[in-house]
């Protein structure tokens, strides 16, 4: 058959691209070389925009045990264990099926983890919406939530935390970043190499339908019967069959029955086989025939590019096959060899007796075109009104009018701010989510970061998700590292010590100069931030395309910040503890609003995390969304174990009260201690302004400003509003 | 003394209880697979939380089939004392272990959040350290949590002091809003007439530790060691 | 051969599911139905014959006779 | 006025619930048995007449389009 410009298009292929591929093949591509092509070369696979940009990422550092480049980046925290992190995005399918595209979402990114050896142990996801006054984004987030929670709840992973954020330009498009962690011994890293000619390639898993083949397959339509039944389906996401391939996978891992493993993911047989070829410098020859299909006259185009669930391929040594199905037929699973591996460096899928495709693995995997797009700073960027609120982006209009114009009600402000959309509480979303499964949950949803114990040692894991996507907007390289500093800010508060992150860059189409220049923007400002703080990027993922309406979303890095806490004594939380304790409110003298000064940072940090040691800190918040006010009321009720706590304190006055009250300043912290002395003299020391605001007691939360008591509410009152705000906004 | 903790396809607290049995209480615990056709040797078996078979069709559906339900059937004739926890009790109900069944939660959402359970009986060997009243910690996980019976079968099990915990509020009222579930006369949790097979939805695996928010499951488990430590109890 | 198996809720049993989307019909003026309940069904293909394997099918696995009944239909 | 509303997934979309249900039979020896696809039953009671209520609820309430269909039977 000939290739013709349309079939290009529908492959999503330029015209130098195909010459590329005639060059590469030294003939014309079959259509199912062209479709196999058009999967490896696409954006999602190849990163051709993103490339040359990720390379400037800090991928090394003394904990780093793998980085990017595989399935999942990889971190040694001591005592022969390690852990396997990564975020992926899910945001188109998540539009089209909300609940079925959240919940492969999480399955693959779990499978990502599981693929190396790794038993999932914490999940987080990161979530954007349009406004909630519009009845179709609450659809959007019940669907999604349901989904995550349907998928990590059956799979048995806690879902221990994460972020979710509602603005105009989300609303065509949402964003669903699915986190997972996962913990082994170090020496026992499994990688996705297909090594030993003659070794036996096997699939696992469930069997392969007409899913997710894109546009691609209306090509493939063409030919063959069942047009009609070819039409690509949604996929559905099996979690029991997932928890099956973990189980059996892990076993057989353990009982050194694997060479190289690989989940299929994106791009589905096709990626898994020629990734696991370039990796190990070998061929993987395929037979199509041999591969479990779940419909009716399936093309040797459409098995390669299925992207059917809860799949993964194996290369075992010839020998021990039979012990490898054993241990799958164990678990309930077929275990099924489809080919074996060459030495010839080629990717040869063969159906029907006859040969389909015949490509090298490397010009798929490692030979994908790379662009350098042109770069251009927008000319109008986001209006400034809400640098100093950003929480009231996404907040019906009438909202955000009476919270910058009211002066006298501060009471009814506080009340407005807490119960709107950005700071409500998530309680309705989390609740949803198992939290507490393998009984590691030392903190949950609802403080700075999550912390999961690790079994068998005085150790704790600390991680949390940042994506500021409103400041990345307004100034790319600045959101950046704001991104970085919060969340290194985050995992201290938490008691721990920041190692590593991952990052899920969901921007706008490449092809436009200024969506490209904000991801280099981005990418320069977080590598600043992550060589300052020492914490190298082990991976990640990208998400190009995200538009509404035509208009790019926000840029929207996601960081994934994972720490370390030494012993679990100096774990720590957000939540005021007990009557008479003193609040602290610590910061660097030069207060910034949408900027971070590193030095300044640093400064923070090191003096919690030292008062944290010595075991001066009762409780440590990260102040930012909503201000100071804010986080004040949250330390008075974020405390899931108890009830809330009331609190009197004066506000400190710099500006104007509203600004005291709300405004975002960056770098700074809210401390409860029963030593405020010795608090001040540390925090003294580190050239940081130290503020004693107040007490903790009562069942009211009381501020004065310029001694007048400006604020005086029954803080169960305030809990009330602030935990029923977000059911009622979708009810 | 031996626990065994028995491992179904989509079970995903086995390792929660085995660890609960094994590093807290300090007493020996095995694995029991679901394949297994005698449970010999053990003294107290728990069916653990999870999605058996992904808890498709309805909860503990297919798991009742399994072959080692039959063992630990005969185990729990004998006196044997068996524990199910959340998909563990859902299953016992299936396999005609436990009167009644688990339907939907009324909210129809899964729920994750630590509740309060007013304990009614102690004259079972779950809760032979527990006073009567006495208010526990204890965290729910599931979405078909709300116990059902009919008139007759539930009039049985209060007349019987069958109903071992019950959802209450912070002062030990139960009250509607105490009852996350729906759950008929906010039952949590219910033996055998026989005292010897206990299943409830709350997690005492999970709040075993303080480091964890509660360790109030853990007296659950230690009045387990101490009914087989003097069986009279 | 083909049948169909449907599982509905015992009258008496509590049916929430079906409670909550007639509760939320009022909201789009569907105000004529007056009650929806909510079950199961299945389609089943067997060899032919073997009728009574249809018959344990939906007895003993899809059914839980505490809360549910079950009836068959053939085609 | 009654009427049925049957919801299945389209076709070729994967049910996971159906699979695993068949999955488990063989040990169960109905080895005769060679599908199972589960779908959703609502049983709908109405006013007399308004037959397009019905129709919207089943188009608009109980069905995704993207992975489902729906079937009316009116007694
Ligand atoms: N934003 C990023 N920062 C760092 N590494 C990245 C980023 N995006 C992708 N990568 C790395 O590129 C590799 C390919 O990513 P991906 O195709 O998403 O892997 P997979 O197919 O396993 O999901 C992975 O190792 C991933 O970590
Ligand atoms: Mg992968």
């Amino acid at each position: 058959m000939t290739i013709t410009d349309e079939l290009l298009t529908q492959h999503g292929l330029s015209e130098a691209e195909y010459k590329k591929i005639a060059d590469i093949l030294k003939r014309e591509p079959s259509l199912t070389e062209l479709g196999i092509f058009s999967v490896m070369w696409s954006e999602h696979c190849s990163y051709k925009s993103s490339r040359v940009h990720l390379r400037r990422l800090p991928t090394k550092g003394p904990a780093v045990l793998q980085g990017p480049g595989e399935n999942a980046g990889i971190i040694d925290i001591g005592e022969g264990l390690a852990v396997a992190f990564k975020i992926e995005s899910h945001n188109h399918p998540s539009f089209i099926e909300p609940f079925q595209g959240a919940a492969t979402g999480v399955g693959g990114i779990l499978r990502d983890i599981f693929t190396m050896g790794a038993r999932p142990i914490a999940a987080m996801n990161s979530l954007r919406f349009g406004p909630l006054h519009k009845q179709q984004n609450k659809r959007i987030l019940e669907g999604v939530v349901g989904g995550i929670a349907f998928y990590g709840n059956c799979f048995g992973v806690p879902t221990v935390g994460g972020e979710i954020y509602f603005a105009d330009c989300y609303s065509q498009n949402p964003l669903v970043n699915a986190f997972a962690l996962g913990i082994f011994e170090k020496d026992k890293i499994f990688y996705g190499r297909a090594s030993g000619v003659g070794n036996p390639v096997i699939y696992v898993g469930a069997k392969t339908g007409r899913d997710g083949i894109h546009g691609a397959t209306m090509a493939s339509a063409g030919f063959g019967e069942d047009a009609g039944a070819k039409r690509p389906n949604v996929q559905i996401g099996d979690p029991f069959m997932e928890k099956l391939l973990l189980e059996a996978c892990v076993e057989a891992m353990h009982k050194g029955l694997i060479v190289g493993i690989q989940d299929m993911g994106a791009a589905g047989l096709t990626c898994s086989s020629c990734e696991m070829g370039a990796r190990a410098g070998t061929g993987v020859e395929l037979d199509l025939d041999a591969v479990p299909q779940r419909e009716a006259h399936m093309t040797g185009y459409e098995i390669m590019l299925s992207e059917s669930q809860e799949r993964m391929l194996l290369v075992a040594a010839k020998e021990k096959e039979r012990d490898l199905v054993e241990v799958f037929h164990k678990w309930g699973l077929d275990a099924v060899t489809v080919g074996h591996v060459t030495n010839d460096g080629m990717l040869r899928a063969r159906q029907h007796g006859a040969v389909i495709a015949e490509i090298p693995n490397r010009a798929l995997a490692d030979e994908a075109p790379v662009y350098q797009r042109p770069l251009l700073p927008p000319k109008s960027t986001l209006s400034s009104r809400l640098d100093d609120y950003t929480f009231l982006d996404g907040c019906e209009p009438s909202l955000i009018e009476t919270f910058l114009s009211e002066t006298g009600d501060w009471n009814r402000v506080l009340t407005l701010a807490v119960s709107s959309p950005n700071l409500a509480s998530r309680r309705w979303v989390w609740q949803q989510y198992d939290h507490m499964v393998q009984s590691n949950t030392m903190v949950g949803p609802g403080s700075d970061a999550a912390v999961v114990r690790v079994k068998g040692t005085r150790k704790a894991l600390t991680m949390t998700l940042d994506g500021p996507g409103y400041r990345v907007a307004r100034n790319p390289r600045e959101g950046a590292k704001l991104a970085v500093a919060e969340s290194c800010r985050n995992i201290v508060c938490s008691g721990g010590r920041p190692l590593a992150a991952t990052n899920c860059l969901n921007f706008g189409n490449p092809e436009h100069p200024e969506v490209m220049w904000q991801f280099s923007e981005v990418v320069d400002g977080m590598t600043e931030a992550c060589d300052f703080f020492g914490t190298p990027i082990t991976g990640g993922n990208v998400s190009f395309y995200n538009e509404t309406f035509g208009g790019d979303i926000y840029p929207t890095p996601v960081l994934g910040m994972v720490g370390l806490v030494e012993d679990i004594a100096f774990v720590t939380t957000s939540s005021f503890r007990d009557e008479g304790d003193s609040i602290l409110l610590v910061e660097p003298v030069q207060r910034l609003v949408g900027k971070v000064n590193l030095e300044d940072e640093r400064a923070l940090q090191n003096f919690i995390a030292s008062t944290i040691r010595e075991g001066l800190v009762k409780s440590a918040h990260d102040a930012s969304e909503g201000g100071l006010a804010v986080a004040l009321a949250e330390c008075c009720y974020s405390n899931l174990h108890r009830g809330p706590i009331g609190a009197e304190v004066e506000i400190p006055s710099h500006l104007e009260i509203r600004k005291d009250l709300f405004g975002e300043v960056s770098t700074r912290v809210l401390m409860s201690t029963t030593n405020p002395a010795a608090v001040r003299e540390r925090a003294e020391a580190g050239g940081l302004n130290f503020r004693e605001l107040g007490k903790v007691g009562g069942k009211r939360l009381i501020f004065h400003y310029e001694s007048v008591r400006i604020v005086d509410i029954d803080i169960d009152e305030l809990e009330s509003a602030w935990r029923q705000a977000l059911p009622k906004l979708l009810s | 003394m031996k626990f065994g903790v028995v491992i179904f396809p989509g079970s995903n607290c086995e390792h929660d209880c085995y660890y609960v049995i094994q590093s807290v209480l300090g007493k020996s615990v095995e694995y029991i697979w679901h394949q297994d056709t005698s449970v010999k040797g053990f003294d107290a078996v728990i069916l653990p939380g999870g999605f058996a078979y992904g808890d498709y069709l309805r909860t503990g559906a297919l798991a009742k089939f399994s072959p080692v339900m039959n063992a630990i059937a005969d185990f729990a004739k004998k006196g044997g004392l068996v524990f199910g926890i959340c998909n563990g009790f859902q299953i016992l109900t299936e396999a005609g272990l436990l009167p009644g069944a688990l339907l939907r939660n009324v909210g129809l959402k899964y729920v994750c959040e630590f509740e309060y359970l007013r304990t009614e009986a102690m004259d079972t060997p779950f809760t032979n350290v527990l006073t009567k009243g006495q208010l526990l910690r204890i965290p729910i996980g599931h979405g078909d949590g709300n116990f059902f019976a009919d008139p007759d079968t539930l009039k049985r099990i209060e007349g019987n002091g069958q109903v071992v915990f019950r959802y209450a509020d912070r002062y030990g009222r139960i009250t509607p809003e105490a009852n996350p579930n729906g759950s008929l006369n906010n039952i949590a949790g219910i033996v055998n007439e026989q005292r010897n097979v206990l299943g409830m939805m709350p997690h005492p695996d999970r709040s075993s530790e303080e480091i964890l928010g509660s360790a109030d499951g853990k007296l659950i488990f230690e009045s387990m060691v101490n009914a087989l430590v003097i069986p009279s109890l | 051969m083909r049948a169909t198996v449907i599982v509905t809720l015992k009258p008496t049993v509590l049916d929430p599911q079906g409670m909550t989307i007639h509760r939320s019909l009022a909201s789009l003026g569907l105000t004529d139905i007056t009650d929806v309940r909510q079950g199961k069904i299945f389609h089943v293909q067997l060899k032919e014959g073997n009728r009574e394997q249809v018959e344990r099918l939906a007895k003993e696995v899809l059914t839980n006779p505490v809360i549910e009944e079950y009836r068959i239909i053939w085609e």
